[in-house]
């Protein structure tokens, strides 16, 4: 018996539809105890391969042997059964339900013939909670969690399986720094208990952090399987990309003199349903010319100050002005007519109309500058369609229906719009979730050349690399109040741990030494 | 590739292709129906002959089947509307029926203003439907109300006070059937297929299609509506102002429908007569669904539809077919007519 | 009142029962408006073959399954098909009221009622302890056994639902469909079961209708089935609220038959007032909810 | 000379519409009139007859006769609606040769079309006046309270012009102080509801029933069995629908009428233009007295005082204004 835990072998998969192959003669083998980290360009068919290999999807040729055997995979029940397991990059949960159903789905321990017992349940998920130090009540309703913990949801729904071989599809995408770490946490334990893990993501140095050997895919093609110690990042990018290229953005101190964009003071949101505020008294200024980052950990109210600021979340108290008129109680119409640019966290189910074309996905902030007399001017709309497209080499075209392009060009689509239609601010919400380094450069450097233009560019993110990189000015979030901002010279000395610190609001002790 | 070859691809494949898959599904109907008439009629043949060539044998046939897709149209229009911005209207029956009813009663009592009156009469029949639909929206936009109860509900208990009114109120003592006054001679359509009763209401309703099409496809506001509908988050977003959204359309909906049940009044009937639009707020959902909520598909959808009606009615006057014979062929045709497996068997044809 | 109350609870079960089906469908994503024909096609199939067997019981039995018949072809074309569940509602409301009447002449000769004179009237069960209860005593004791049925029905669904695997992924299918596929299970599995399932508590509804009479009256239903969906939304798709919300309309229709007699007011408005009842309840409902929603000023 | 006359016939084809405007079942006087006509094509084997039944949406009427009398197979229509005249006269003035004879009409002075009115008022007169007899007396299910039922599956002109005033006028002239519990079931079908209503009406007083409502109204024959109230039906012998509390079913003689209208027809006598309005004296309303279950039903007294009043009605010596319609 081999020690290699999975071999695929000149895997093809077309997709009807768009009659694109998504995976052409791929080759992949995973060792058994390993940590395999897949990775490769937006749309470079990795999803599309670890679909294939938990029976999502069906591919036109190829083999696959598990722990030696050669195996048909039609279902994931099969693969379920065969050891496999897997995460899928949008989370496959069940919001009205709690963690213990979500886990137990499809596989619920009986109380008699019939009736599920709940409290094995319970105890069940309780225990594989335990054994891989995750922090989640299985008795806690889904929707109520952060991304991070819908993450650990995830992950204990496949042990809960036991399964051998986990495939996680870019879990860190939208964890905090703290997350990962303990998801890398959980790994590795996983791994020295035997497991092999196949793990996809975009950031570099996790590549380099977590795995043993690293898989890279470009086009539909396997570039080839690399032992992770022998390839540096730079490396690694040139692979991905095909060229070389180095992720570092070069960013200059901001001189011109800055006027207030924003000001927010004492804003706090209560739901009525709920006790604890979501935002408490939250202060501070946004100027021109400055990238303010916003950092905390999920739960903590970004999420929150995200939908203030986008005008979809009414405030319970406090005022906010902009240009020093109120708008406190203005809507997501009101602050559009203001000028509000704002690329949302959630860039599917808020940022796009998927079926809508990307031609009508781009206008939808400016449709009154493409309508005359209250009809619509095609041909501009095309011509604005086209050169944005070509600015931002999205690849696609103006008619296709948006959710047909893979995330980054989505993602590309909304900056495009959003860029295009800014006046004096633009919000920015986690906007490189799931981008390839590519992707993620090209928005990073966007937002700067808008800061240098002298935009007032607020920052949200669980991503402390890009806070940190990116920001002139940090805030950090802590139960929905600010706990500290950091700027200038301590902006650059202080440390992912402190930082972490704050996070967890250890700020309030400090302050009480001062 | 480019827009304008991209575009060019839909043209010359696409509608053909979905156009193939309509045939295809077509054919199996007519197939079920065939089997049917076998084994439900004695004599299938002249069932068949009628079923099939009945409605088209002579210009009254053709006129009338014609003439019974012109409030088709205009219903199926109505609920495509509402469909395109997430909302459902259920009351169409009742929007019709009262919509009707107001022309009718006020193209009576403003017999003497010539044109002015006509055009009064059918607007506020279009505006009495408007409202009754935009409450339910009111509704939901208020308190998320789910408007497809709220329009349904509605719609039955208006259809009930409608029905008093004529039967009391408003009952025209000329007459023994249970209707309203006739409206004026002057006000009526004229009929464009002598002998059937084909009238000028046809062109209303093809000039009206185009205006919706345009409407949802060329206006900003349409855009809008159909970015809301697509998802309302988005359009939120956008700072499209989702209150209207859930209102406006909902108004137009039920205008469509009155419209409607005015051109069914002007066109064909001249008087409200009681419960004469039972059945057609489902026949007008049914075609919308099957037109796919694309105002332009809901013609051939209407006319299909109206096909099928007066091809079972024909099969009823001229063989020996009954109501309720009529009515199972009628939901055979029905069972498979939005299949989209079916669909795509004729797209794969296409395809090899 | 008494009275009134009795009544509103006998007019209430075939509803119950049809919107308890219709729970079914509807928390496994569907829209299910065929219980219009559903329910018809329970009503004469169960009195015909209680006719032909002369057993109540038998009767149902084969009922429900001449139902389940029609609930297949239903769930046939709909998920097998992929044709759009509300025309196939349609289409088997249609088949329902078409198919009904051709069966009677076939079997009876006869388009119109058909009266099985050897069926005899339901049995009326009094309630030993609670049928001294002052008002609630009236209420609920001294029913046909079909108004018990329904409430034990209406526990058997909630604990199906709530309590067993089965309900547990009809309701995920019906909330998050991917999470089921990514699973291994089949959504439209659980969709054709749930089909089966609105059959079967349509057909007893039809039942209580046809048995109550002892005769079939072609279109019996008569629109029961649209308020049964009815009843499913303002019941907020929970099993007690069905319970609650057929109770109103119960009430407003054992209300408006009474009113009738009592105000002298159009029949077709006091007719009305059953549908302006749930609309105002419905309403009354929907503001409830979404206050609670609503962030603090 | 009527051997001559039938001999001379058989050799004339004849092919007769029967236009129903609704369906067949559930209706006496549609049963009556289909039954009739074939019965007549039975007995003359050239005689052709097809039943059409038009449904309830009157507004898609017209379009149908037009469609049936454009084919020109049928030398003559039947119908039987008050509606129906008017509806003919349009068509015909389409087509001048076609003739129509209408039932339960009033038409005159068209020459392609004979009505026949029935004189409903009179029936429910009379049934009105039994369910007086009835209400006030000490029969088993009779209480004290004057109170007599009307059930309707639907409001229309006939049945609130004639029928409801009728009956109760029948009843006040047993008792002035007779009062009528009128309701509405809202369409022909919900039997059920018609249950409701019946032991709605029956708890507030109502132990004599007339019921004009279809396939509804066996719901207010099973709530009679069960709770007991007595019937009067109108129209037809409905004594079995619930043996022993049916008291009393007017008749129409419709079949009758439509034999002897179409054997007019084969002999060319038919008088085209003219309406009459036919009731108990012409013989074409009555009251079924034959059946087992009027005689078990009602006590000799009733019937004896029933009997009388109907004999009064047979030699018009009852006086009453016919309301128009
Ligand atoms: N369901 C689908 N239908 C049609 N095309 C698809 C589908 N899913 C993916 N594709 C296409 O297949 C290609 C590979 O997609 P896939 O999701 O595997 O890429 P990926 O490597 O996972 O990209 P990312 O890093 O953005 O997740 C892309 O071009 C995508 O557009
Ligand atoms: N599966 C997902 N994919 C993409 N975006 C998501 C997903 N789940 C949540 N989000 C978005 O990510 C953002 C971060 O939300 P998260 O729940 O992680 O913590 P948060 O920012 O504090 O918000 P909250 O306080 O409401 O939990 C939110 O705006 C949310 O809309
Ligand atoms: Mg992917
Ligand atoms: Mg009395």
């Amino acid at each position: 018996m081999s020690d290699t835990a999975v071999t695929m072998h000149d895997i093809v998969k077309t997709y009807r539809e768009t009659g694109r192959c998504a995976n052409d003669h791929v080759d992949l083998t995973v060792g058994r105890g390993e940590i395999l980290c897949l990775a490769g360009e937006n749309g470079a068919g990795k999803t599309t391969l670890m679909k294939v290999l938990y029976g999502m999807e069906k591919p036109e040729s190829g083999t696959i042997t598990v722990m030696g055997k050669r195996v048909k995979i039609d279902s994931p029940l099969d693969a379920n059964r065969l050891g496999i397991g897997m995460v899928h990059q949008h989370f496959m949960l069940v919001d009205e339900y709690t963690v213990a159903q979500n886990v137990i789905l499809g596989r619920e321990p009986m109380h008699n013939r019939f009736t599920i017992d709940a409290d094995a349940a319970k105890r069940l998920v309780d225990e594989v909670i335990h054994a891989h130090g995750f922090s989640i009540d299985p008795s806690a309703r889904v929707g109520s969690l952060t991304v991070g913990q819908k993450q650990q949801v995830e992950i204990v729904k496949m042990l809960y399986r036991d399964v051998d071989i986990l495939i996680l599809d870019e879990p860190t995408a939208v964890l905090t720094e703290q997350e990962t770490a303990s998801l890398f946490g959980t790994l590795r334990t996983l791994r020295d208990t035997g497991k092999s893990l196949i793990l996809i993501t975009h950031k570099l140095h996790e590549i380099k952090a977590i795995s043993d050997r690293v898989a890279i895919m470009r086009q539909g093609r396997m570039v080839g399987h690399y032992e992770t110690a022998s390839v540096d990042e730079r490396e690694l990018a040139g692979l991905m990309m095909g060229k070389s290229f180095s992720p570092a953005i070069g960013k200059t101190p901001y001189g011109r003199k800055q006027e207030t964009v924003l000001r927010f003071a004492q804003v706090s949101v209560v739901r009525r349903n709920q006790g604890r505020p979501m935002l408490k008294d939250v202060s501070f200024v946004a100027r021109t010319g400055e990238i303010l980052g916003f950092a905390g950990v999920g739960g903590n109210g970004l999420g929150e100050l995200e939908s203030v600021l986008a005008g979809t979340l009414p405030i319970s108290g406090g005022t906010i002005t902009h240009r020093g008129q109120d708008i406190s109680k203005s809507d997501a119409h009101r602050l559009r007519e203001r000028g509000l640019a704002y690329v949302p966290s959630d860039r599917l189910k808020v940022g796009s109309a998927l079926e809508a074309s990307v031609s009508e996905n781009l206008i939808i902030a400016a449709r009154k500058r493409f309508s005359r007399h209250g009809m619509m001017r095609g041909k501009h709309i095309m011509q604005h369609a086209r050169t944005l497209i070509d600015t931002y080499s999205v690849q696609g075209t103006a008619d296709m229906p948006i959710g047909t392009l893979s995330g980054g060009n989505i993602q590309k689509v909304i900056l495009a719009r959003e860029i295009a239609q800014y006046r004096d601010y633009i919000v920015f919400s986690e906007p490189t979730w799931g981008l390839d380094i590519a992707s993620s450069k090209f928005v990073h450097t966007q937002m700067i050349a808008l800061r240098d233009a002298g935009a007032s560019v607020l920052l949200l993110s669980s991503n402390l690399d890009e806070i940190l990189s990116l920001s002139d000015r940090v805030l950090i979030f802590s139960r929905g109040s600010i706990v500290a901002e950091l700027e200038g010279e301590r902006l650059h000395t202080v440390t992912k741990e402190e930082m972490g610190a704050y996070m967890l609001g250890m700020h309030v002790r400090e302050a009480a030494h001062e | 590739m480019n827009d304008r070859m991209d575009r060019r691809w839909k043209r010359f494949l696409g509608v053909p292709r979905s156009a193939l898959g309509s045939l295809v599904i077509l054919f199996i109907a007519l197939a079920a129906v065939f089997l049917l008439s076998f084994l439900l009629s004695k004599t299938p043949a002249r069932t068949l002959r009628y079923f099939f060539i009945g409605p088209l044998q002579n210009t009254y046939y053709l006129g009338n089947m014609l003439n019974t897709s012109i409030p088709l149209i205009f219903s199926a229009l109505g609920v495509s509307l509402a469909m395109r911005a997430g909302s459902f209207n259920l009351g169409g029956e009742g929007q019709l029926y009262g919509g009707a009813f107001i022309a009718t009663v006020s193209a009576v009592a403003m017999a003497g203003w010539g044109i002015a009156g006509v055009i009064c009469a059918i607007v506020l029949g279009a505006v009495t439907g408007g409202v009754m639909a935009a409450f339910s929206g009111y509704l939901r936009m208020k308190w998320q109300t789910n408007e497809l109860i709220t329009t349904f509900l509605l719609s039955n208990a208006v259809s009930l006070v409608v029905g008093y009114l004529i039967a009391g109120p408003f009952m025209d003592p000329a007459t023994n059937l249970i209707a309203t006054r006739k409206i004026p001679e002057s006000f009526r359509f004229s009929r464009i297929l002598e002998p059937s009763n084909l009238s000028s209401a046809l062109v209303m309703a093809l000039v009206m299609t185009v205006v919706v099409h345009l409407y949802l496809y060329r206006t900003k506001s349409g855009y809008e509506l159909r970015m809301y509908g697509l998802n309302p988050r988005f359009a939120r977003y956008g700072g499209i102002n989702s209150g209207s959204y859930l209102v406006l359309p909902m108004f137009l909906s039920g205008a469509l429908y009155g419209l409607g049940g005015a051109m069914a009044i002007f066109g064909t009937y001249y008087a409200c007569m009681k419960d004469f639009s039972v059945g057609m707020g489902w026949n007008a959902l049914a075609v919308a669904l099957i037109a796919r909520f694309r105002p332009v598909a809901i013609i051939p959808a209407a006319l299909f539809f109206a096909y099928i009606e007066s091809g079972a009615r024909n099969a009823m006057l001229h063989s020996d077919v009954t109501f309720e014979i009529a009515s199972i062929v009628q939901s055979v045709v029905f069972f498979l007519v939005t299949s989209s497996v079916l669909q795509r068997i004729g797209t794969k044809r296409e395809r090899g | 009142m008494n009275a009134l109350l009795h009544s509103a609870v006998a007019i209430m079960t075939p509803l119950l029962l049809a919107a308890m089906g219709g729970l079914f469908t509807e928390l496994s994503g569907m829209l299910n408006i065929a219980l219009e024909g559903l329910m018809l096609m329970g009503a004469f199939s169960s009195i015909v073959f209680t006719y032909l067997s002369g057993s109540m019981i038998w009767g149902v039995l084969l009922g429900i399954v001449a139902t389940m018949l029609l609930a297949t072809l239903l769930a046939v074309v709909t998920l097998n098909l992929k044709s759009n569940v509300f025309i196939t509602g349609l289409a088997t409301n249609l088949l329902a009221s078409g198919l009904t009447i051709v069966l009677s002449f076939r079997l009876f000769g006869n388009k119109g009622v058909v009266v099985f004179d050897r069926i005899g009237s339901l049995p009326r069960w009094d309630i030993p302890l609670v049928s001294d209860i002052p008002v609630l005593g009236a209420m609920i004791s001294g029913h046909s056994p079909f108004v018990y049925l329904s409430w034990v029905l209406l526990a058997l669904s909630s604990w199906v639902l709530y309590k067993t695997p089965f309900g547990l992924r009809l309701r995920a299918a019906g909330l998050h469909e991917k999470t089921l596929v990514s699973l291994g299970l089949s959504p439209s599995a659980y969709r054709f079961i749930a089909f089966l399932v609105s059959a079967f508590a349509c057909a007893i509804a039809g039942a209580v209708l046809t048995l109550n009479l002892g005769a079939f009256v072609p279109n019996i239903t008569s629109g029961k089935g649209w308020i049964a969906l009815v009843v499913i939304f303002l019941g907020q798709k929970k099993p007690l609220g069905l319970l609650g919300a057929s109770l109103v309309f119960g009430f407003a229709d054992a209300f408006s038959n009474y009113a009738q007699g009592a105000w002298n007011v159009p029949a077709d408005f006091i007719l009305a007032i059953p549908y302006l009842f749930t609309l105002l309840a419905m309403v009354i409902v929907s503001i409830h909810a979404d206050w609670k929603e609503r962030i603090k000023r | 000379a009527g051997m001559t006359e039938q001999a001379s016939q058989e050799e004339k084809p004849l092919s007769v519409l029967v236009y129903i405007t609704g369906v067949v079942a559930g209706s006496p006087p549609y049963t009556a009139l289909a039954e009739g006509a074939n019965q007549f094509a039975a007995e003359h084997p050239n005689v052709k007859v097809k039943i059409y039944e038009a449904g309830f949406n009157q507004a898609e009427w017209e379009e149908q006769l037009t469609s049936l009398v454009a084919t020109g197979e049928y030398d003559i229509v039947l119908g039987s609606n008050p509606s129906l005249p008017e509806i003919a006269v349009r068509v015909g003035s389409k087509f001048p040769k076609q003739k129509f004879v209408i039932t339960d009409a009033f038409l005159e002075g068209n020459s392609q079309i004979r009505t026949y009115l029935y004189n409903q008022y009179e029936q429910s007169l009379y049934l009105g006046y039994l369910a007086g007899l009835v209400t006030v007396s000490d029969m088993p299910y009779a209480n004290k309270a004057l109170k007599v039922g009307f059930i309707a599956a639907q409001e229309y002109p006939l049945l609130n012009k004639h029928m409801v005033p009728g009956f109760l006028a029948g009843a006040r002239m047993i008792n002035p102080a007779i009062e009528l519990d009128f309701r509405v079931v809202g369409n022909w079908f919900d039997a059920n509801k018609a249950a409701d209503l019946a032991s709605s009406m029956r708890a507030a007083g109502v132990d004599v029933f007339a019921v004009i409502a279809g396939g509804a109204a066996q719901g207010l024959f099973r709530v009679a069995q069960q709770q007991g109230a007595y019937i009067v039906y109108h129209n037809d012998n409905e004594y079995k629908a619930a043996p022993s509390h049916v008291v009393g079913c007017g008749s129409m003689e419709q079949r009758k009428l439509v034999m002897e209208v179409l054997s007019d027809v084969l002999s060319g006598s038919v008088a085209y233009g003219t309406a009459s309005i036919v009731g108990v004296k012409e013989g074409y309303l009555g009251f079924h007295f034959d059946d087992p279950a009027y005689v078990r039903n009602l006590p000799q007294d009733i019937r004896d005082k029933f009997e009388a009043f109907m004999q009064e009605v047979r030699e018009g010596r009852v006086s009453y204004t016919l309301p128009p319609l």
